[in-house]
């Protein structure tokens, strides 16, 4: 019983942790300067949000076939996040995107 | 309760989409807006329990739609010029349009409805008869390949016309002429780009492993050739992307492709006249094996191969055509 | 044999299905040419077979599958469907005849093979909804004859057949989509996508609304792929830039079998519940029904184009289909199911005429075919008896239709009598369009046009068989009267 | 709360008109294929939204649970077949505008009727 609540305690917390880190990157996506600075919010903070929330999701799955699903997302993701950001920068760098905030105009 | 507030939530975030893709100028951001709104729409058909329905629009509206519109924007222009008048006109059209349906909608049985018409007849005789007669886990495939089969068979005629209709528009039809114009520098693809190159070349061959999963589980699970169909054109548009065009052709050729094409229309239709020749209806599965069940498990198994080898087809046959198209400019 | 012959209304539509990925995978367009004309004589001989058993006064019921009919699909072939089965099979049979010399001349040889599958499938599609029970399968052949059909037109060699075919590929898509929605509208009131099971079921639905609003979406969204009059804009370019040989295919029968399926919904599933849904559909039709007989027969006699006008004239004679339905009797159905019939005949043998001249004059207006009757005196004089038959002169098959609608309009009165005078004004100005083209193919030839130079033989013998056929209809119209008279009881039928 | 149980439906002719909107009010085929796609999706909510039944779960039969409710399958299946129909529709109408485009160099459709009219 206590293993259970200690595995739900624990759960809740990367959920909720998870949770935090997403939001923050929303934020950072909507109030930061730039292109880059944006993207660099949004990027970092859902790769690690949303790997907490799995991390938490495969903790109440317990043992089970759907746990092994989670993890095999989160490998997925863990390739695909960063490999799409970096793609995203590389396409606004060779498309003449400014990394410098004054010159580039705000998104209207 | 939750998951009513939840929908509640994403259908209204699903009109903010629909509206921004329809003021969007840019067409560009307008094809993604539309992406966007296939994934939103996908998980609300996940939350109202249509699991299959949700994997297919992911694939199709989100996938595949994107790939054709991008390849169209890339042949012809991304900006939009400023519309001129008409605009009273469909508005007027579409609010009363709108109204008339919202009108119907006050006699309509309210969402999740046990007494609605829709579930007192017809579905409750599927959910009861397909463990009997098909013995299949997921109902819709049972419906799909079989009790409605002749549908499936439609359907994929529907796409079949759509690959020949390509064909005849953009290629020269010979599906000899456009290799030769492939290896340019743009038919290179993603190349000179590392990172995106090494994790992608380390996908592609689970999305076409994800996509035979999907073919082979769709009795068990959601899935079918259709949705398995798409998922191994996207693998191999992303093998395109990643090591050029001609590469892609090298492996799966036009020929092939259309081989593909009509092996499987050619499949589904000639087990529907098995049917016919075992002395029963067309697209009755029962007659093909000894044991009835068995003979349908082995019907869907044939017809949902054949929709998949069509669907994979079509899909790739497209792509090429319209990346063809792009060289030859 | 027996067996066989109760497979025939589903290999009514797998055989030329079946043909296609054949065709697809032969690319010599000789062969393809063959395959396709086989596949469609297939066809015709099995429409043949069905109408003698449909005359006869039966029903074909095929459950596919073997499962039974609400649960699986259904396909039902009466009197109407096998007077459609008649009109889509033959007109493809006729067209395809033609299409050998006529379609060379259009489309680059190594597409062909393409062009052929996409009307195979057009083929198919159009007798899958004919035969269809069940108003779902309806929609997903409606798409397959829908998509086929924008690869046959935008097979075109003038490049305005690309917008007009995108035109078409729009407004055809929300025709379809509103039937989906208001077949979404009947499913949900009635749990049932069997039409036949529809028909019993809607009748016990008390809430009105949605039943009434699906009826509207149907209504309008096959009007909407039938060209009915305000919605027609998508015919004419269609028509006029389609290669020769689709014209003829398409004109003849894509549009009557829009207006099957309306006149199904119409007069079977909603009348079981809406008191009075036959009046309203009265008095929704027959206004646009007038509209459609003078306003496109006057834009046809303006128009320049020979194709054009002659798709004008389309969407004219479908205004006297509706008006024959919207009458709401049995005279008035039996004229209006008629005239699809004879109407296809006439068209037919009037595009088959145009694909004929178009072998060796480049001209598309009227104006321009000065001397033609010297240089194709065949070809014109039988361009001039399809036209007769167009205008409804008795001893055609035109006439039959429209003389049933007069009677069946004059049933109802002084108030029917009036009702007449706008049919009466389309014939007159049908002969007012026709007396156009005759006058200038006849009249004298400037240049090199008065040497002869006549349609290649097959063609001309396609075109005069089609053209005896409007004259035998007009003298011996039982069999084409036999079916709409059924047809016409099924439906009135409570 | 007894008519929150009809938001779907008013959502999806809002969606369906706003498609149709797009088609009608713009000039850009491309933008009229969006609009084309949105509008068919719109229907797909209107039949998935009457699958759903109270309590139920997808029509994937588990076994040694005969209690569970499920939803309807039906509508799912129509819909899977009207997905297709979409994606074909717009394939074709896309190969088209990259013809248009090719041979009238725009895919405006007020430039393209006026090149037609000179």
């Amino acid at each position: 019983m206590t293993a259970g609540l200690a595995l739900d305690i624990g759960s809740w917390v990367l959920m909720l942790a998870g949770s935090f880190f997403v939001f923050v990157g929303g934020v950072g996506a909507l109030r930061m300067p730039d292109f880059y600075t944006r993207m660099h919010a949004a990027s970092l903070t859902d790769t690690l949000g949303t790997i907490l929330i799995l991390s938490g999701v495969i903790l109440q799955a317990g043992l089970t076939l759907a746990a092994i699903k989670l993890a095999a997302i989160m490998v997925f993701l863990l390739l695909t996040c960063p490999t799409a950001a970096y793609a995203l920068a590389n396409a606004a760098r060779l498309s003449g995107l400014s990394p410098r905030p004054e010159q580039t105009p705000g998104k209207d | 309760m939750v998951v009513i507030v939840f929908e509640i939530f994403l259908l209204t975030l699903l009109v903010i989409t629909a509206v921004g893709i329809v003021r969007s100028r840019d067409l560009f951001s307008a094809v993604m807006l539309l992406g966007l709104f296939s994934l939103q729409i996908a998980v609300i058909f996940f939350i109202l329990d249509a699991a299959d329905v949700a994997l297919t629009e992911a694939a199709v509206g989100a996938g595949v739609s994107t790939v054709l519109l991008l390849g169209a924007l890339a042949l012809t222009s991304d900006r939009e010029a400023r519309p001129k008048g008409r605009r009273l006109l469909a508005l007027g059209v579409a609010s009363i349009t709108a109204l008339i349906l919202i009108y119907a909608s006050f006699d309509q049985p309210r969402l999740g409805d046990p007494q609605a018409p829709v579930h007192q007849h017809v579905a409750p005789w599927y959910l009861e008869q397909t463990p009997k007669q098909i013995d299949v886990p997921n109902v819709v495939t049972a419906i799909l390949a079989s009790f409605r089969g002749y549908d499936t068979l439609g359907e994929l005629f529907v796409i079949f016309t759509a690959g020949i209709g390509v064909l005849f528009l953009l290629a020269d039809g010979s599906g000899r002429g456009a290799r030769s114009q492939l290896p340019s520098a743009e038919a290179q693809g993603l190349r000179h780009h590392l990172i995106p190159r090494v994790v992608g070349a380390l996908l592609v061959p689970f999305i076409v492993l994800f996509g035979l999963y999907v073919q082979f589980h769709g009795d068990f699970g959601p899935g079918g050739g259709f949705q398995a169909g798409a998922l191994v054109s996207a693998g191999v548009i992303l093998y395109a992307l990643i090591e050029g065009e001609a590469s892609a052709l090298r492996v799966l050729s036009f020929r092939a492709l259309a081989g593909m094409i009509a092996a499987g229309a050619l499949l589904y239709t000639g087990v529907g006249l098995a049917g016919i020749l075992r002395g029963s209806q067309f697209l009755d599965y029962s007659v093909l094996l000894a044991d009835p069940i068995a003979g349908q498990h082995l019907g869907i198994i044939l017809i949902e191969l054949g929709v998949g080898l069509t669907v994979t087809g079509v899909l790739l046959t497209i792509f090429h055509a319209f990346a063809a198209r792009a060289q030859k400019r | 044999m027996s067996s066989l012959a109760t497979h025939l209304p589903v290999l009514q539509v797998v055989v030329p299905l079946l043909t296609a990925p054949l065709v697809f995978m032969l690319r010599q367009h000789g062969l393809a040419w063959a395959a396709t004309t086989a596949a469609s004589l297939c066809a015709f001989a099995v429409a043949i077979e069905l109408s003698t058993a449909a005359r006869g006064g039966a029903t074909l019921v095929y459950e596919v599958g073997a499962w039974p009919a609400p649960y699986g699909i259904e396909l039902v072939v009466d009197a109407f469907s096998a007077l459609l089965l008649l009109m889509v099979t033959g007109a493809s049979v006729f067209a395809l005849l033609i299409a050998r010399r006529s379609l060379e001349a259009e489309i680059p040889e190594q597409r062909l093979h393409l062009f052929y599958a996409a009307w195979l499938l057009a083929l198919a599609g159009l007798s899958g909804i004919v035969v269809a029970g069940d108003a779902f399968n309806i929609f997903v052949f409606m798409e397959i004859s829908a998509l086929a059909t924008y690869v046959l037109v935008a097979g075109g060699p003038r490049r305005q057949a690309l917008p007009a075919v995108f035109r078409y590929l729009v407004m055809g898509t929300i025709g379809a989509t509103f039937y989906l929605i208001g077949v979404g509208l009947i499913y949900m009131m009635t749990g049932t996508l069997n039409i036949a099971d529809m028909e019993m079921r809607i009748r016990d639905v008390s809430d009105l609304r949605p039943v009434l609003v699906a009826g509207g979406f149907i209504t309008v969204g096959l009007a909407l792929k039938a060209a009915v009059f305000p919605l027609h804009a998508w015919l004419p370019n269609a028509y006029t830039y389609a290669p020769n040989a689709v014209t003829v295919f398409i004109a003849a029968c894509s549009t009557k079998v829009s207006l099957y399926v309306l006149l199904r919904f119409d007069f079977v599933v909603f009348q079981g519940n809406q008191a009075g849904h036959v009046a309203q559909f009265a008095m929704f039709m027959l206004p646009l029904a007038i509209f459609a007989i003078v306003i496109a027969s006057i834009l046809a006699l303006r128009e320049a184009n020979l194709k054009r006008m002659l798709a004008y004239s389309s969407v004219a004679q479908i205004g006297y289909i509706l008006f024959g339905a919207g009458l709401v009797s049995a005279t008035g159905l039996t004229g209006g199911i008629a005239h699809m019939f004879n109407h296809a005949l006439a068209k037919g043998a009037l595009f088959l005429a145009v694909a004929c001249l178009a072998t060796s004059l480049s001209a598309t207006a009227v104006s321009d075919l000065a001397g033609a009757a010297r240089r194709m005196p065949f070809t014109m004089a039988a361009f001039v008896i399809a036209g007769l038959s167009l205008i409804g002169i008795p001893g055609t098959a035109g006439f039959i239709g429209k003389w049933f609608i007069v009677v069946a309009a004059l049933e109802h009165g002084v108030a029917g009598a009036l009702l007449i005078l706008p049919v009466l004004a389309g014939s007159l100005i049908a002969v007012l369009y026709i007396w156009r083209v005759v006058e200038s193919a006849y009249s004298s030839p400037a240049g090199d046009m008065a040497t002869r130079q006549e349609a290649p033989l097959p063609m001309l013998a396609t075109l005069w068989f089609v053209v005896l056929l409007n004259v035998y209809f007009g003298l011996q119209p039982s069999l084409p009267l036999d079916l709409a008279r059924s047809a016409a009881a099924r439906l009135l039928l409570p | 709360m007894e008519l929150l149980g009809l938001y779907n439906y008013w959502v999806f002719p809002v969606l369906l008109m706003t498609g149709l909107y797009a088609i009608m009010s713009r000039a850009n085929l491309i933008k009229k294929l969006i609009g084309l796609s949105m509008f068919q999706a719109a229907v797909f909510l209107l039949y998935i939204t009457m699958d759903k039944i109270e309590g139920g779960t997808a029509p994937i039969l588990q076994a040694g649970n005969p209690e569970q409710l499920y939803s309807n399958p039906l509508p799912q299946v129509l819909i899977l077949t009207a997905i297709v129909v979409g994606i074909a529709t717009l394939a074709l109408g896309l190969a088209i505008v990259v013809r248009i485009s090719e041979t009238y160099g725009t895919i405006e459709e007020d430039e393209i009727q006026g090149q037609d009219a000179e």
